[in-house]
């Protein structure tokens, strides 16, 4: 499409516009990202072009061919259907425009870097987390999004998988909750009636389910710090700042930490060397994560998701007070 | 008839209405009418289908605005708009259309929005709705849902109401077209003995008969105008039609100078041994190519179950229908169609017309394999059989494109009767073929149909207005779903009524 | 004009028996809540506890205000889709007024007392709207009120940024976690509304309006019912209703997530129907809605608690849902086209 | 009966431009359209470039087939809500026949081929469905259709176990993309589809019966046509539109999305409203709903190349939509209950 880019800033230190596409915009933890991405931009010196897909993948599809339109130079993307979206990676090869994904690595089609931080990890350190805690015995429920959702399916995946072979006097109940928290809410109401002896609770986000959880707990009169008998171990996905202070103020024992603001700006700064013409190859790199090639045509740049717990000493787990985390730096 | 007198000599008018215009889109519904009801009187108001009168009705009761003049009521200006209360003290309304609520009970229709303060007590309700419809004589279940009642207990429920709500002024639009003989009389009488307790009425009617027997006063309005209005005793019928219709010419006789059906053909159509348990029973008739066939009975007598078994919108449990020779399908329309049938249904609004489509469409709706091949349908084709519909039957129309529902009810009846010629039927089954429609049009459409018995088709009248069964060969009379006499041409009223009413002699 | 006529009077009589069934329509689905109720006891015995029972009232209370709006307004033979948007944008705005900026998100410029008002004045003021649209102005309800889902929804989202409103205060987070005289609030509230819309639409004048405007509009403004103003107020009634049930489902989740009430409006419809109620006007009564919302829920929860595969939940609940539908039009005894 | 009666005639032509501006209604929304573009190109010249059009076309081809099914339905006075899940659903069984089991968690029973066969049948057999119920059984359409819409989808869920089905056989993405003619295919079956519709509606026989059901199902009936075959054969046919546009959506994105569809009913509807297609029958054309879903995609690619910001999109669009909804109903001049 030989189009100048008439009513845009023009020229930048890239040589040209990034498009970035949002996945949605009805998520804290995307819409932490969507602050991000200009901040990061202006940072990077980008001329940055975006549009939001709203969870809905034709719409994804719309969106690159009018960011191509455009004339962007190069693209970041994080499509929340990774089959669905290899047509649209494929036009893109053809104008030579490089694509940087973020969250998700597409099933099929060349990427110049994968940005994400593996949704399996996160299921599995839950898992694991809840498994040590219960001492490898009781009953928990997860809280899980929608089935049609590739995150939430990878995190239910992981976790059931890692309970069943780690800790198999763990009995796990799955509760689809649509990412709505008065399904979750009321689902996990029923459960509590059904189930008096729950111990554990997995909410696979937190911007939906926390404050339900929380609230159906209180009324049950079963939110009480951790020692407690009566104490359910419950731990969060995402990071976002009420978990946080919940962490601190006893009422869940921890949460994964998924690094929004990572995720803008490496996007960024990928699409950005895409551009510049550099090369990256598998290995360790200057923050904390790997690149890997899980197969031929895309790297991923695995980026650190913390386990964040009240005073850190969890292996591996960072203080909730930590300022690194991303949820420390929200204003 | 002393009133008409009495309001000559100055009686305060109870309702006026002055120089009143009303407009519909492009169409003048009323242009300048001034009209005056005298305290105490029966004003009838008479006039062509679409002359205005149900326009003017709806502005003296207030559900209208009119776009110029002004309504008073006893020498007061009218209250607001807004205020219905004040209105329905002043004037209460019997409207042309129905104005009951089909699923709400009839003794909630009967005090509907006056039902009481504070909770309302049903039981009290429906005693006092239950002594109403006693002194009417009708005898229905006053907690039915009024869907549950036919036609004419509908219209006796609406005239119970507006009667009782003890107003000074009734208006009457139409009330008789869906009654019998019976009802029609009790109404009058109830009329007459609220008149001597000094109540006014305004009553519409398209039977002039009924307007000489009952009213004191008539208003004559011809295209959205007032005419005149003068004491009916003193505009004979002549002048009454002449003054409806703008023109001096008199009614023509229809029974005349048609050829007498050709002995011994065989019959367009034969029924045999029709019944509907419940609904009628062993009904048969013959109706002859060339000859009109009268089938009348009261209200609830089966008639019009008898023609919708025949022309296959109902399904008879027992008998045959024989069309031309053939025996369609029971219970279906498209093949008694096709077997060479046509017909008006008994309500144009339900069965007869698609209201947003033009008249052409609805003219043309039963012979789509004339307008064109392969399914495929020409519209200049189509708007040509429909001005050739328009040109027969004088419908007041645009244009073949017009819909047919900026037609007044005249007209859309005309339409209807249109389709029912459009596939040039061996048997033509009329019901009700004028239910609701002026002294001329009612002339058009049942000349229409002697001209298309003239024509060797073979017509049958379902109706009990004795005006459409004047031109019949013989009249077939129906008494609780029962055949009870068979009537000859040159029969008299009051024989023929009091076989409807199965009074034998 | 002394001939009885009994033969007219005869097919009228035969019919006697028509209204007392009507009236049993109301109790039909009664048995099928029966057999769910042992249905869910055989499947698990939790089912039939008193807690079990109580978090499925509780669970229909906040949506079941919505069914109540929305079966007010068929009453009146109109539509309302936009209250599922008016459940979430109501008590959404009023956190954004009264939460700090920063972490919280909102702007802060009201303080947390005012949150129950607002809440409430925002649900009315989306009534009078549609009102303003549907009465005044004569536009197509269903038409309007689905222009404006999307306009509530997409508001919502944009001063929510997407985010979840957390940190109510106190004040807006009551109604949906107070327990008085042993029940959650909620149900109170849902059930005394729900008895004052029975007795309301069952014996006074403006309720028997809604059914006289919903069977024939021409002939109640012909009775002298104010049509303009019963539907407006019904539409700013329902409105308020529905920011109502907002605020209680704010209460019991502390907090307002961007998406609350998506997608409810098929719940609603579902429930109203099977209920009972008809979407032509002028049929159903406020006890059939009621029956219907819970039988929805009871069934749910029954799902929930048989562990039935996540995967096929939604395909059974509508197997479910659409059987009930069926079956309660062919209880009714009517053909509805 | 021949005296000519001038008199009554005079007021009735005053009307003899009635059918005219009914005619002219079609074309409503052109002005409206053209007023996008010019907006369009001033927000960003792009928009007028060649390629955006195109893909403006695209990317409404198949949502178009929707609406083009909705707006069949609606003329006869109907409604299918079921459509949307339809047209995920039929091509989500055929990918889960035709696919191997495994990494793409098909069942693997038939061969690539079939799958264009089958996404049809699907969709022909889900019109039969609703047919049967609504028209053999005389159900209410919305009812049943609301109970198939659920139903449906969770069927689509139930098989898919929420997952995307991809690898699908060649067979099954070509219409999605192919290029005839230098324009993308799916544009041309829409075109073409859209401009037989217009002469089957407005020239045949079959057409001018949707009219007739729609505007008066008694008289239609009464004037010989047979009511039920031509609704049934419409629902079905509806269905199979809603199959195809499922299918070119799929060829597309090379892809089945368990949620496909979900939500594209609101769309659907208001592209048919706007486009001047009456919800009560009887009304309205075939162009007309194709000028209201083309408006509707306009708007969305003008605000995607405007750069709105992502959380007031929403908002932004729904406005748009209800003033178009509006002007397009005072346009249409009638005031509509
Ligand atoms: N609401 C309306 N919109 C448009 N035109 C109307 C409306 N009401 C009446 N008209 C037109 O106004 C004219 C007068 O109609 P009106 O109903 O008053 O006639 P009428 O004298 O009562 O006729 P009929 O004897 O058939 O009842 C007719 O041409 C009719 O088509
Ligand atoms: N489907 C039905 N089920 C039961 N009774 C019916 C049915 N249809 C008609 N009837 C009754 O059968 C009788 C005959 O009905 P029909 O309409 O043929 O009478 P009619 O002579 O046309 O009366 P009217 O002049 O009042 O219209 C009426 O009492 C009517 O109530
Ligand atoms: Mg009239
Ligand atoms: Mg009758």
């Amino acid at each position: 499409a030989g189009c100048k880019s008439g009513s845009g800033g023009g020229g930048s230190a890239g040589g040209g516009a990034v498009g970035v596409d949002y996945p949605r915009s009805d998520t804290d933890f995307w819409n932490s990202y969507i602050k991000y991405v200009p901040q990061f931009g202006k940072q990077d010196g980008l001329d940055l072009k975006t549009t939001n897909s709203e969870n809905d993948i034709a719409k994804l599809t719309a969106n690159v061919q009018s960011l191509m339109g455009q004339g962007v130079k190069g693209m970041v993307l994080a499509p929340q259907d990774t089959a669905a979206v290899a047509p649209t990676l494929n036009q893109l090869k053809q104008k030579k425009i490089p694509v940087v994904t973020v969250d998700t690595r597409p099933d099929k089609g060349d990427v110049y870097m994968v940005v994400r931080a593996d949704n399996r990890a996160y299921g599995e350190k839950a898992c694991k987390f809840l498994g040590d805690t219960l001492k490898g015995k009781g009953k928990v429920a997860m809280l899980e999004g929608d089935l049609a959702s590739i995150n939430g399916r990878d995190r239910t995946e992981a976790f059931n998988q890692c309970m069943s072979q780690n800790y198999p006097g763990v009995k796990v109940i799955g509760l689809p909750t649509e990412w709505k928290g008065d399904v979750g809410a009321n689902k996990l109401q029923t459960t509590l009636a059904a189930n008096p002896d729950l111990n554990g609770i997995y909410m696979q986000a937190g911007g939906a389910f926390l404050a339900p959880t929380l609230n159906v707990l209180k009324q049950k009169g079963l939110l009480v710090p951790p020692g407690d008998p009566k104490h359910i171990a419950i731990i969060s996905n995402d990071g976002i700042p009420e978990e946080l202070k919940a962490i601190e103020a006893g009422q869940i024992d921890a949460t994964v930490s998924q690094p929004a603001d990572l995720y803008a700006k490496y996007a960024l700064y990928y699409v950005k060397a895409a551009i510049d013409g550099k090369k990256f190859a598998p290995g360790k790199t200057d923050h904390d994560s790997t690149i890997v090639a899980p197969r031929p045509g895309l790297l991923e740049d695995q980026l650190p998701a913390p386990l964040v717990t009240k005073d850190g000493t969890y292996a591996g787990s960072l203080k909730a007070t930590d300022p690194q985390l991303w949820g420390n730096q929200v204003k | 008839m002393s009133h008409s007198a009495s309001a000559a000599a100055g009686v305060r008018p109870v309702a006026a209405a002055h120089h009143i215009t009303k407009r519909f889109g492009v169409t003048v519904a009323l242009n300048d009418v001034s009209l005056t009801v005298d305290d105490g009187d029966i004003h009838a108001l008479v006039g062509r289908n679409g002359a205005g009168k149900s326009t003017l009705v709806s502005i003296l009761t207030g559900l209208v605005p009119p776009d110029s003049g002004t309504v008073e009521f006893g020498g007061e200006p009218a209250p607001p708009l807004a205020d219905r209360e004040a209105w329905r003290q002043r004037v209460a309304c019997v409207y042309q259309k129905l104005t009951v609520i089909p699923s709400l009970s009839v003794a909630e229709n009967l005090f509907l929005n006056r039902q009481g303060r504070g909770l309302i007590s049903w039981g009290s309700l429906r005693r006092r709705a239950r002594e109403l419809l006693d002194a009417w004589e009708v005898d229905v279940d006053v907690q039915a849902p009024a869907e549950r009642l036919t036609v004419e207990q509908r219209q006796l429920v609406e005239i119970a109401r507006a009667l009782s709500h003890g107003s000074r002024f009734i208006i009457l639009d139409e009330p008789t077209a869906q009654l019998d003989g019976q009802a029609i009389e009790r109404l009058f009488a109830r009329m007459r003995s609220l008149r001597e307790s000094g109540v006014t009425f305004l009553f519409i009617s398209h039977h002039l008969d009924e307007v000489y027997e009952v009213c004191d006063t008539v208003t004559v309005m011809r295209d959205a105008r007032h005419i005149v209005t003068s004491p009916v005793a003193e505009l004979g019928k002549e002048a009454l039609v002449t003054a409806m219709t703008g023109e001096a010419t008199g009614l023509i006789d229809l029974g005349a100078g048609r050829p007498a059906p050709a002995p011994g053909a065989a019959p367009a159509l034969t029924v045999t041994g029709l019944g509907i348990p419940g609904v009628f029973e062993d009904v048969s008739l013959t109706v002859a190519p060339g000859e009109i066939v009268g089938l009348a009975g009261a209200g609830g007598s089966g008639k019009m179950a008898v023609g919708e078994s025949i022309v296959g919108l109902r399904r008879a449990a027992r008998g045959t229908v024989e069309i031309g020779g053939t025996t369609p399908r029971p219970g279906s329309v498209q093949a008694a169609l096709r077997a060479g049938l046509g017909f008006v249904p008994q309500d144009r609004h339900k069965e007869g017309l698609v209201p947003g489509l033009s008249i052409a469409e609805n003219a043309t709706l039963t012979v789509p394999e004339r307008l064109g091949r392969f399914g495929l349908v020409g519209s200049r084709r189509r708007d040509e059989l429909g001005a050739k519909a328009i040109g027969d039957l004088d419908i007041k129309a645009a244009g073949p494109e017009q819909p047919v529902s900026a037609l007044s009810g005249g007209n859309q009846q005309k339409v209807v009767m249109a389709r029912a010629l459009a596939g040039d039927p061996k048997v033509l089954v009329l019901m009700q073929p004028t239910a609701g429609v002026d002294v001329k049009a009612k002339e058009t459409l049942l000349g229409t149909a002697a001209a298309a018995a003239a024509g060797g088709a073979g017509v049958l009248i379902i109706s009990d207005d004795l005006d459409d069964l004047r031109p019949c060969d013989r009249v077939t009379v129906l008494f609780k779903g029962a055949v009870v006499a068979q009537m000859p041409a040159g029969w008299a009223d009051h024989e023929l009524i009091a076989a409807m009413e199965g009074i034998r002699d | 004009m002394t001939e009885t006529q009994t033969a007219m009077a005869a097919p009228a009589r035969g019919r006697i028996t028509a209204p007392r069934l009507a009236r049993l329509r109301d109790l039909a689905l009664v048995p099928a809540i029966i057999v769910i109720a042992i249905v869910g006891y055989f499947v698990n015995p939790v089912f039939l506890h008193w807690d079990n029972l109580v978090n499925v009232l509780q669970q229909q209370s906040e949506i079941s205000l919505l069914v109540l709006a929305e079966a007010l307004i068929l009453i009146c033979g109109r539509m309302d889709l936009s209250l599922e948007s008016t459940f979430g944008l109501a008590p959404g705005i009023a956190a954004w007024l009264v939460l700090a900026p920063g972490v919280t998100h909102g702007v802060g410029w009201l303080s947390g007392a005012w949150s129950i008002p607002v809440t409430l004045a925002i649900g009315a003021v989306i009534g009078w709207i549609n009102g303003l649209l549907i009465v005044r102005f004569r536009l197509n309800g269903f038409i309007v009120t689905l222009g404006m889902l999307i306009v509530l929804r997409g508001l919502l989202t944009g001063i929510s940024g997407g985010k979840t409103f957390f940190n109510l205060p106190s004040s807006m987070v009551y109604l949906g976690n107070a327990v008085w005289l042993g029940l959650p609030a909620s149900i109170w509230i849902c059930l005394v509304l729900y008895a004052l819309a029975i007795v309301v639409t069952g014996y006074t004048r403006w309720g028997r309006a809604l059914y006289a405007i919903g069977g024939n509009t021409d002939a109640a403004r012909a009775a002298g019912i104010r049509v303009d103003r019963v539907l407006w107020g019904t539409l700013v009634l329902a409105s308020l209703l529905a920011a109502l049930g907002g605020l209680l489902l704010t209460g019991r989740l502390a907090s307002v997530a961007a998406s609350q009430g998506n997608g409810a409006i098929f719940t609603v419809f579902a429930a109203a129907v099977i209920g009972g109620v008809s979407l032509n006007g002028g049929k159903g009564t406020i006890f059939g809605a009621f029956t219907g919302i819970l039988l929805l829920y009871m069934i749910q929860n029954v799902l929930t608690l048989a562990g039935v595969p996540a995967q096929w939940i939604g395909a059974l609940n509508g197997a479910i849902i659409l059987i009930a539908l069926i079956i309660s039009r062919i209880t009714s005894g009517q053909a509805q086209e």
